[in-house]
């Protein structure tokens, strides 16, 4: 059901680990449902320089995680904050319909990473554009 | 590159079809094809094949030929026993019982029977996954016309106390049906001692062929007709006759009830050592389900800080097939029902992983899977902030 | 002794697996057994060998893969369709169409509705079994929900005016369901381009297996689930897949509706030949069911004076296995519904004969056919009473 490259990024995960003193963390997702992501920057002159994740879900989850840690290593943060869940999907080669929402939860992840960056160096938290193309509302563990 | 090992672990998903069970069924493909319905040769010979088959079926429960229905599988089976009794009753009362760790075909039949005027009692289970009798006595009122509880549970393994069930039942002149589609092949049934009224099996849980199943119906209980047509077996469920694989059930089912004991204690006995393998060298792992009272190639546990879909992912790149209670694995939101009615938080329910064993597994097998278990559990955790959170608060609290 | 031949023209009650069906089958039983929904490789085999014959299905009657759903044969297919969309459409309106000529599983799945708050009007039949539009047409009301008109009829072969049924109900806005059970590998189907919604098949009537069949839904269309379960068939078809049934409908339809008119021509004048040769041979002899619009191996004729069952039995002591719509085969009192309903008074009903044609019919067949069943025949009238009287009445009228 999943494409190579999601399984190539889920057995051999980029990126994956702490950074014990990051500039930016973001956590999303709640363990209930099943998704828990981690996203730890370091941040230099504006350049996300190192980037890693910590992952309790699906394999989808998982290589998403991955993957979007690539996706954003090296880029500035408006760059990065631009890296939507579609891109990350598409870099996948494609996610099953029903593990959509697991590629938002890695878009979620960064942004909540780089605000609170953001927020601890006294910087205004940038806002969560609305209705991005995420399908996590008729999925969302919330409900 | 993935392994080149193949190891099946998932016999309650299903069984691969016995080579004897094939080479039965055969004939009845392109020789003996005919119709049971039609009236020449070719046609009687398909029906004696059905009625040797029906046989086959009843004294491997205990039941009586005019007792079974064929079906195209335990699905049907369920829905057949739920609505058929439901309606046909309907006039003596709208209430039925069931347990709460029901398979889906009861379940979502259940749900249906809510929609159309029924009221359905689920009754908890303990944290083993057993139904309490003072709870079932507590639930019947006087408009309960059936009971259904399943035999074993398809997820953790449990047996249910059916006889105590079935007594009880007879006594208040209640219909009592079980689902025991998880039970052929791994546990003794006999309908009439156990005072079972409708039983459903299906035969490729037992290593016969997919989508043929019976409906054990026993004399006397009133029940409406679900697929509705020509007059097959007799008159009670329409549709020609699959015959071949009517034929595979016939020949599987009599293979699955001989030397019973000595296949069970076989395949137990490798579930056991691979348990304690488990729980020895896996740290936070429970067990879920019943210790004793459980199928015995079942096996059911729960590693804490893993999600159950990524484990398969990474088991089966070594080549073993396994299954998990983890909502991620299932494109439904909710983890298990069952695991979470005997009581488990959500996220440890996402951890579990369900090995079930069947004839074709060895001493081998079990070694090799249990060291892949734990590297993959070590893997996952090693990724997981919820492993790492835990390593921390416990390093603080030396 | 009974003959030593063997000549099967009864290809509408079923047909001889095909040996490339069976073998496309096998490995689905042992090798690769896994269930579908599982997560691991040998599952994902199954699964893909699933959509593979979904696509061979829609592609052979002009529909989209996510169009076909699996079940466990026409019958189910049938009361699917009719009770899925009738509570489905529950609100709109309560009044379901259907012809007097249906196929059983119709037919009581249409009692079965009618005891639950349906209306149901069963069209008359012209006397070569043809439903007429006007028929149609006068009998909608503002309540009409479905319209259920078989392809073509099981019994005398007539085929019924399906596109300009379908373009009447889309026209309407009314779902049309049609049990094409018949049809598959007789007559070109295209769900599109005759605007059907619902069509069942069966593939043992095309040289598939038995227990396998499917329903078509158009995309869009409302129909409640029947069998309810575990989620597969995208959750409206609960069970277990049976895999080996799947893969052998697949290919069988496949090849059924491969070079058709060459396969249809050779059987349509094998039968036209042996059509005439008893037309003009035995005496009293009447064909029923429509000249030219009716399945291409079907021939169905009554012989005055004789009562069918016996003459399948002398029949099939010839080795010819063949049908009759006498009530006296079938259990029931009433002669066929079809053959009454073309007007046929219940003495000539029960000497009808119904032959059906396939693959594995030569010339030789039907010339063998013609002399017994001439012999056959003249045997029964020599010993009936109704013969006697005719004789006698003839002789005195001359
Ligand atoms: C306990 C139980 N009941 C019912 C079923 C349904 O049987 P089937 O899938 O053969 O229709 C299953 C297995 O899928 C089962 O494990
Ligand atoms: C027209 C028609 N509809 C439905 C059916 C039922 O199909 P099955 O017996 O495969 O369930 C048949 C054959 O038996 C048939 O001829
Ligand atoms: S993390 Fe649960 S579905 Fe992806
Ligand atoms: S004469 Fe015996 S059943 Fe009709």
């Amino acid at each position: 059901m999943y494409s190579e490259k999601v399984m190539d990024h889920f057995m051999n995960p980029r990126n994956q680990g702490e950074i014990p003193d990051a500039d930016g963390v973001g956590e999303v997702g709640n363990p209930t449902c099943g998704d828990i992501m981690r996203i730890f920057l370091t941040v230099k002159d504006n350049i996300i320089t190192d980037v890693k994740f910590q992952t309790f879900g699906c394999g989808a989850a998982v290589a998403s995680s991955s993957m979007a840690t690539e996706l954003i290593k090296g880029k500035t943060l408006e760059e990065a904050w631009e890296v939507s869940n579609k891109a990350v999907a598409e870099a996948l080669e494609g996610l099953p319909p029903i593990k959509m929402h697991c590629s938002v939860l890695a878009e979620e992840g960064i942004h909540k990473a780089i605000n609170d960056y953001r927020i601890k160096n006294g910087l205004e938290p940038w806002e969560e554009k609305g209705g991005h193309t995420h399908s996590h509302d008729d999925l969302a563990c919330e409900e | 590159m993935a392994s080149q090992k193949s190891i099946y672990m998932d016999h309650s998903a299903t069984t691969a079809t016995d080579s004897a069970v094939v080479e039965a069924m055969l004939p009845w493909f392109s020789i003996n094809y005919g119709n049971p319905s039609s009236l020449y040769r070719l046609a009687r010979e398909s029906k004696a094949a059905i009625e040797d088959a029906r046989k086959k079926v009843a004294n491997a429960i205990g039941a009586k030929s005019e007792e079974i229905y064929f079906t195209s599988g335990g699905t049907e089976s369920d829905n057949w026993a739920l609505k058929g009794t439901a309606f046909a009753l309907q006039k003596k009362g709208n209430h039925i019982i069931t347990s709460a760790i029901e398979h889906h075909a009861i379940l979502h039949t259940c749900q249906y029977l809510e929609k159309h005027g029924f009221q359905v009692t689920y009754l908890p289970v303990d944290e083993f996954g057993q139904v309490r009798i003072e709870d079932l006595r507590a639930a019947i009122t006087d408009k309960t016309i059936l009971v259904s509880v399943m035999f074993a549970n398809n997820e953790i393994g449990t047996i249910q106390p059916i006889p105590e069930i079935g007594a009880f039942c007879r006594e208040r002149g209640i219909l009592f049906h079980t689902d025991a589609v998880q039970v052929i092949g791994n546990l003794p049934v006999d309908v009439a001692a156990m005072n079972i009224d409708l039983l459903s099996l299906s035969a490729h849980k037992f290593y016969g062929p997919k989508g043929i199943g019976a409906l054990y119906i026993r004399k006397g209980v009133r029940i409406d007709n679900y697929l509705h047509g020509g007059g097959q077996e007799h008159r009670k469920r329409a549709g020609t006759e699959n015959v071949p694989g009517i034929v595979g059930l016939g020949v599987a089912i009599q293979k699955a009830v001989m030397d019973l004991d000595v296949k069970t204690s076989r395949i137990r006995a490798l579930r056991d050592t691979l348990l304690d393998r488990i729980l020895h060298e896996i740290p936070n792992t429970r067990l879920n389900g019943h210790r004793t009272m459980r199928l015995p190639g079942n096996l059911n546990v729960s590693f804490e800080f893993i999600e159950g879909e990524s484990l398969l992912l990474l088991l089966d790149h070594a080549g073993i097939a396994a299954s998990t209670g983890s909502a991620c694995s299932s494109g439904s939101l909710e983890p298990s029902h069952v695991l979470l009615a005997i009581g488990l938080p959500a996220e440890v329910a996402h951890g579990s992983l369900r090995l079930t064993l069947g004839v074709q597994n060895t001493e081998e097998d079990v070694s090799y899977a249990c060291d892949e278990i734990k590297k993959a559990v070590e893997r996952l955790r090693a990724m997981s902030p919820l492993y790492a959170d835990y390593l921390k608060k416990r390093s603080c609290n030396v």
